[in-house]
């Protein structure tokens, strides 16, 4: 008999690819959703309208790259195989603001910024709201629980932004401890010298810090309502029958079973996360994939925008494959028979 | 030497949803007295209290199960347990695996879907005996595992991988690792099929003759009784309405409930009319006035309707609780 | 047509479960090729007795037309089920087949009048028009024992158990049909309780001449109630035929198992013999020649390598290399 | 339906503050009707004052009263949230409803690209599509969310209706005579409008907050006056650095109150309607 685990990861994989042919089908699609003759035309006036002076060889250039990007000869489908020829050899072409550099090495340059703001703040808000929603749940007596779950409950709802607006009100204008905003101090050159990274450190603080709270209102409610099911489960019934150690009971089985459902919700809602990560540098100007895709606006750079998106569709699919690997790791039903 | 004293417990659910404040009297004013070495059944349909009172016993009282009155006493020679009402005060002694060890019905969650059989083990033990080194356990496990007839490759295995017979196996070698003086038994094989509940009920049996333990048995099947009990209690809403020898019980039952109860119980080879008890059971948040069996009872006298009757002693070792056979009611003479 | 037409036919089923995706298939054998047929001029009860994942509810749902069957075909007077296609023919199916199914507290939807499922299906098929449905309804309930009044406007909480499978008999009454197919209808209510509703079906039998497939693990009830009776292990049917015979003098090895282990209710008679068994159940399943081989005391060679065929002995069929 | 509401103001604490809180802040939309000024005009009061009698929320540096310019933001912000809510429903509910009942390779499929909608990163997507399309009225930004928001509340939908279709008394329908769209909407209705409701509540939680993102990028019609747009002015003036705070405060005061009650409401309104806690307390 096929080993399950085999199928599982198969099956993973081909949601992956699934995901990320329905993102590019989606970023092929919409510039044809404009009734307009010419989606090159319309793209470049787009540009021109609402960018700054740009060079006409910048122009010229641009209007060859959509071409080829569109390749309107050719029947829609010959177009579209084109457009994934170019896409997966990551060539969308220079970016047209900051002309001649290709969009693919300005987006590099920012998605170390983005990838390590992303990873930690992600990681370290999932495990800390697992674990308090988790402690939360099992002693939802306790008045610190009640207190927290108040506590959460209010940040909860409210959006990215509107907490990034917050966090550069308090801590950088009513008491003012932190940079108001970029990655480090101007004039410093990026080294691996301790003084560079102490201010790469205090210029990231405010957006990791705002970013983790969003997420760790959302982690806390998931696994509180998670435990709270769990306590009624016959095994921690059980295992309380036994005069199992309370520490064993809390961590073996009650937060272990409860945080398998919420490693799926994290391959779930990373796409919202990233979304969230990008508004938050917006508001701190913080040199990552987010800032990069506003100035791509501000400078309608169309090529840097179409860049960004596939290669944020490919990066959160590729992500959730990982998380969603992960998880046999933890549940023996999906690894055996 | 008796081992557990059950003195007119009352334990009562206290519920409040959305307004409505409801008691529900799942366990009223129970005396039991249980020997050692004994296998003492307990019978008793849905909703009639005997998993609550299971729960009194072994001292699993979560709100919003309270206790209200009675206490419930283990002594073991040379040391007691005590669970009960003190002056107001709901006091639950720490009743250990060492003493006193429990099998929850058989179902699939049982055991901790992601642990290994092995760890669930030494879990158990680190928690007892906190110096266990990894051979020290490994050891006692195999030879445990051995005694009762189970393979040792179960002990890698997950519990979804173990079929139904096989995960209780596994749980009776839970209960009686530490050789209890006491072993609980929650309706242990109703969820098996009957050819592996018969090889789990003789695997019970054979404990109890080797390790003289009590073995408390609760279950809705009297045939299952019938072939494993000395002793069966009849609980009935509540309340425990006949205690005899298993040989009483059967030939000479004397409470009109126990006599329903044997005689609807179909036979092979035997095809004549089964009755079923007329009504259905009463719902125990506001059960009947007087004893609780009377709106179903066809011997039903007018004191029934008024007075609850004493669970007093009628013959050698036969005590039942009906004013067919005294006349003592809970709350004195009528 | 047949002469002595036959109410239901069952003829070669099988039934092949698949698990696992378009890149994984594991399979096993639920039903493997049964066959047994209903009288339709003589109202009898026909158990089913098995253990779990002896394939009796899948069955039970290919026969009430649930599921499809890999192969094989059902017939009711004659007309293969499998063939329905338009709506009369499936009202027409429905109106001689009813279901009574085993947990009480799911044949009804909780958020919904219990009592409206009688007028539904009364108007459904068109049994009486609407004057005098309140009568009609009035009668059926009575016929199982319960009131109109006891009934009209509750919901599913305010019954017991036994009183939502009268209802659920009700139910099935109303299209008068000619069989009630009950899946382990009993299993879910005490003891005490079950007769009443056992001696309902004997009742249906004798005065509405209705045939019951009753499908149970009790051995003791389906003896008490059924005429005919057919041991299932593992999605074969190993011994079919008359209920005393069956149980007085069991032919097929599991049998005799199954009867042994069943405990009477009286203290004197305690269990003997020793049961051994397979520690993982997935085996059984796939095992070549008798699934019973791996736990039968007579087990000869040829019951590991071949599947028995059936042999008819003492006006009973066994499925047994011990008998020829 | 209206004892429900009753029970729930009288035992959930929750339920009492987001009602209140929501009463409140459409009061105070309403409001807009009779405000002295047109939302599209500027430069009416002298600019840059703080809040004061005559100016309760103080006034901008475009020279116009804040707080009258809140009551337009809040309704419309209102407006584009429940279109998209009630939009992303017809999606999601028909997904769901087919998914579920159909199930087999239809389900997979369905299921599949379901799952890839809810991984997908959605700002850039939207960014993308509004960069091209360039002018949008509020409506067609709701429609445009709406083809994106439905992923989450389809799977919800499907699993429900997939535990429904394995239970009984499905089958005693399907006997009762009842055809499959009777058997949808008489007997599955009362346990999806639950899931239904708490689900347009969360919907409208999201489309909110990708407003105001949208808006802060410049992406959304500038001119109609939502909370996100209000906040797009805020930034465009410096509001924080030359130091008009009440610019940027009252509309984030509103909308954390607004999003509070909304999600309250979601979390209270999802537990009382559980199908399961509620035969559990009747029956008890």
């Amino acid at each position: 008999m096929k080993n399950p685990f085999i199928i599982y990861i198969i099956q993973r994989i081909l949601q992956c690819i699934v995901v990320i042919f329905i993102g590019t089908t989606v970023t092929f699609v919409i510039p044809r959703l404009v009734p307009s003759t010419n989606p090159v035309e319309t793209a470049i006036a787009r540009a021109q309208m609402m960018g700054q002076y740009t060079d006409p060889k910048a122009v010229d250039e641009m209007r060859r790259v959509l071409k080829k990007l569109y390749g309107l000869e050719g029947t829609t489908f010959q177009q579209y195989i084109r457009y994934w020829g170019s896409v997966l050899r990551g060539d969308f072409g220079p970016s047209f603001s900051s002309f001649p550099t290709p969009v693919m090495t300005l987006i590099r340059v920012s998605l170390s910024w983005t990838a390590g703001l992303l990873l930690l703040t992600t990681i370290l808000s999932w495990i800390i709201g697992t674990l308090l929603g988790g402690l939360a749940g099992y002693f939802s007596e306790k008045p610190w629980a009640r207190i927290l779950e108040i506590f959460t409950n209010a940040i909860r709802p409210i959006p990215y932004y509107i907490m990034a607006l917050l966090m550069l009100i308090l801590f950088s204008y009513v008491l003012p401890l932190f940079p108001r905003g970029g990655a480090f101090a101007i004039g410093l050159t990026p080294t691996f010298s301790w003084q560079f990274i102490r201010s790469v450190i205090i210029h990231a603080f405010l957006p990791a810090l705002s970013l983790i709270v969003v997420g760790i209102g959302g982690w806390f409610q998931n696994m509180r309502v998670l435990v709270s099911n769990v306590i009624r489960e016959d095994y921690v019934v059980y295992a309380e029958t036994l005069n199992i150690s309370p520490q064993d009971i809390l961590y073996k089985y009650v937060i272990r079973n409860a945080a398998l459902p919420q490693l799926t919700g994290l391959a779930l809602q990373l796409g919202m996360i990233f979304s969230g990560a990008l508004i938050t540098e917006v508001v701190f100007n913080y040199p990552g994939l987010g800032f990069l895709l506003y100035t791509g606006i501000l400078r309608g750079d169309y090529s840097l925008i179409m860049g960004i998106t596939f290669f944020s569709i490919v990066a959160i699919a590729v992500g959730a494959l990982i998380i969603d690997l992960l998880y046999p790791l933890f549940d023996p039903r999906v690894r055996y028979t | 030497m008796t081992v557990l004293q059950i003195d007119k417990i009352k334990a009562y659910y206290k519920i409040n949803a959305y307004g409505n404040q409801r008691t529900v009297k799942a366990v009223d004013n129970v005396s039991l007295e249980i020997e050692e070495d004994e296998t003492f059944g307990i019978a008793g349909e849905s909703s009639c209290g005997k998993s609550t009172l299971i729960k009194v016993i072994s001292g699993t009282i979560k709100p919003p199960l309270t206790i209200i009155e009675g206490k419930v006493i283990y002594n073991f020679g040379d040391e007691s347990i005590y669970i009960g009402k003190v002056n107001g005060q709901e006091e639950i002694g720490k009743v250990t695996w060492e003493k006193v060890s429990y099998i929850p019905q058989s179902s699939m969650s049982v055991l901790n879907p992601v642990m290994k059989v092995r760890d669930i083990f030494y879990d158990l033990l680190k928690s007892h005996k906190k110096t266990m080194e990894k051979e020290v356990f490994n050891e006692t496990i195999k030879e445990h595992l051995n005694s009762l007839g189970l393979p040792i490759e179960v002990l890698d295995l997950y519990p979804h991988q173990l079929s139904g017979g096989m995960r209780q196996r596994v749980i009776i070698a839970l209960a009686t690792i530490f050789r209890p003086k006491v072993i609980l038994a929650d309706e242990p094989t109703s969820a098996l099929d009957v050819v592996v509940q018969q090889s789990v009920l003789q695997l019970l049996r054979e404990i109890q003759n080797e390790n003289k333990n009590t073995l408390i048995l609760v279950s809705h099947d009297m045939s299952i009784l019938a072939n494993i009990a000395n002793r069966i209690g009849i609980m009935y809403a509540g309340k425990i309405v006949e205690v005899a020898k298993v040989k009483d019980i059967f030939e000479n039952p004397m409470h009109p409930y126990t006599k329903f109860l044997i005689n609807s119980i179909p036979r092979i080879g035997d095809k004549s009319d089964r009755l079923s008890i007329p009504g259905f059971p009463p719902s125990l948040a506001d059960p009947p006035n007087g004893c609780r069996f009377h709106p179903r009872c066809p011997y039903v006298m007018d004191i029934c309707k008024e007075k609850s009757p004493l669970l007093c002693e009628v013959a050698e070792g036969h005590n039942v609780a009906c004013f067919l056979t005294s006349e003592e009611s809970e709350d004195g003479k009528y | 047509m047949e002469n002595t037409e036959k109410l239901l036919t069952v003829k070669d089923i099988t039934k092949v479960f698949t698990r696992g995706s378009l890149l994984s298939r594991i399979s096993f054998t639920a039903v493997n090729n049964v066959s047994f047929e209903i009288e339709a001029n003589k109202p009898e009860i026909f158990a089913i007795v098995g253990e779990s994942g002896s394939g009796k509810t899948t069955l039970a749902r290919i026969i009430l037309h649930l599921i499809e069957p890999t192969s094989g075909q059902i017939l009711y007077r004659g007309k293969d089920i499998t063939k329905i296609k338009s709506k009369r023919d499936r009202i027409e199916f429905m109106s001689t087949v009813q279901p009574i199914f085993q947990n009480p507290f799911e044949t009804f939807n909780p958020l919904k009048r219990v009592d409206s499922y009688l007028y539904e299906t009364a108007l459904n098929y068109k049994i009486t028009n609407k004057s005098n449905l309140e009568r009609f309804i009035a009668d059926i309930l009575n016929s199982v024992g319960l009131s109109i009044e006891e009934v009209k406007g509750r919901y599913l909480h305010e019954f017991s158990g036994g009183q939502i499978q009268r209802l659920s008999v009700a139910r099935a009454l109303i299209v008068r049909p000619s069989l009630l197919v009950a899946d382990e209808p009993v299993s879910m209510l005490d003891v005490s309780l079950r007769m009443s509703i056992v001696n309902l079906f004997k009742e249906l039998k004798n005065d509405q001449n209705v045939s019951i497939i009753y499908i149970t693990h009790d051995l003791a009830t389906a003896y008490y109630i059924s005429d005919r009776i057919a041991i299932m292990f593992r999605g074969d049917v190993v011994e079919l035929g008359p209920v005393e015979a069956v149980l007085a003098r069991p032919l097929h090895p599991y049998t005799r198992v199954l009867k042994e282990a069943v405990p009477e209710p009286t203290p004197t008679q305690k269990w003997g013999g020793k049961i051994n068994f397979s520690a993982i159940e997935i085996e059984e399943f796939s095992r070549v020649g008798c699934k019973f081989a791996g736990r039968c005391q007579s087990v000869m060679e040829i019951c590991k390598k071949a599947e028995p065929k059936y042999s008819s002995v003492d006006n009973r069929m066994v499925k047994c290399w011990l008998y020829k | 339906m209206f004892n429900i509401i009753k029970d729930l103001f009288k035992f959930d604490g929750r339920f009492r503050f987001s009602i209140i809180t929501l009463l409140c802040i459409i009061l105070f939309s309403l409001l807009s009707f009779w405000s002295p000024y047109d939302p599209s005009s500027s430069y009416y009061v002298p600019s840059n004052i703080p809040p004061s009698a005559k100016y309760l929320f103080g006034t901008n540096s475009r020279g116009q009263d804040i707080f009258w310019m809140m009551t337009f933001a809040i309704k419309n912000s209102l407006i584009f949230g429940i279109i998209t809510a009630l939009l992303s429903r017809i999606l999601s509910i028909f997904v769901g409803l087919i998914s579920g009942y159909k199930g087999g390779i239809i389900d997979k499929v369905l299921m599949s690209i379901n799952d890839s909608f809810i991984v997908l990163p959605l700002l850039p997507i939207l960014i993308l599509l509004k960069f091209i399309i360039g002018r949008m009225e509020l409506t067609t930004l709701a429609l445009v969310m709406a083809v994106f928001g439905w992923s989450w509340d389809a799977r919800l939908i499907r699993s429900q209706v997939l535990s429904l279709r394995e239970r009984d008394f499905t089958y005693t329908s399907v006997f009762s005579g009842m055809g499959t769209l009777k058997i949808t909407f008489k007997e599955y209705f009362p346990f999806i409008i639950p899931i239904v409701l708490a689900t347009t509540v969360n919907n409208m939680l999201w489309s909110l907050g990708m407003e105001i993102t949208l808006a802060i990028l410049g992406l959304s019609t500038v001119e109609i006056p939502t909370i996100g747009t209000t906040i797009y002015w805020a930034n465009q003036h410096q509001a924080l650095i030359s130091g008009i705070w009440w610019w940027l405060t009252f509309p984030v005061i509103i909308s954390i109150f607004l999003f509070l009650a909304l999600y309250l409401l979601s979390v209270s309104l999802s537990e009382y309607l559980d199908p399961r806690l509620r035969i559990q307390q009747a029956r008890v």
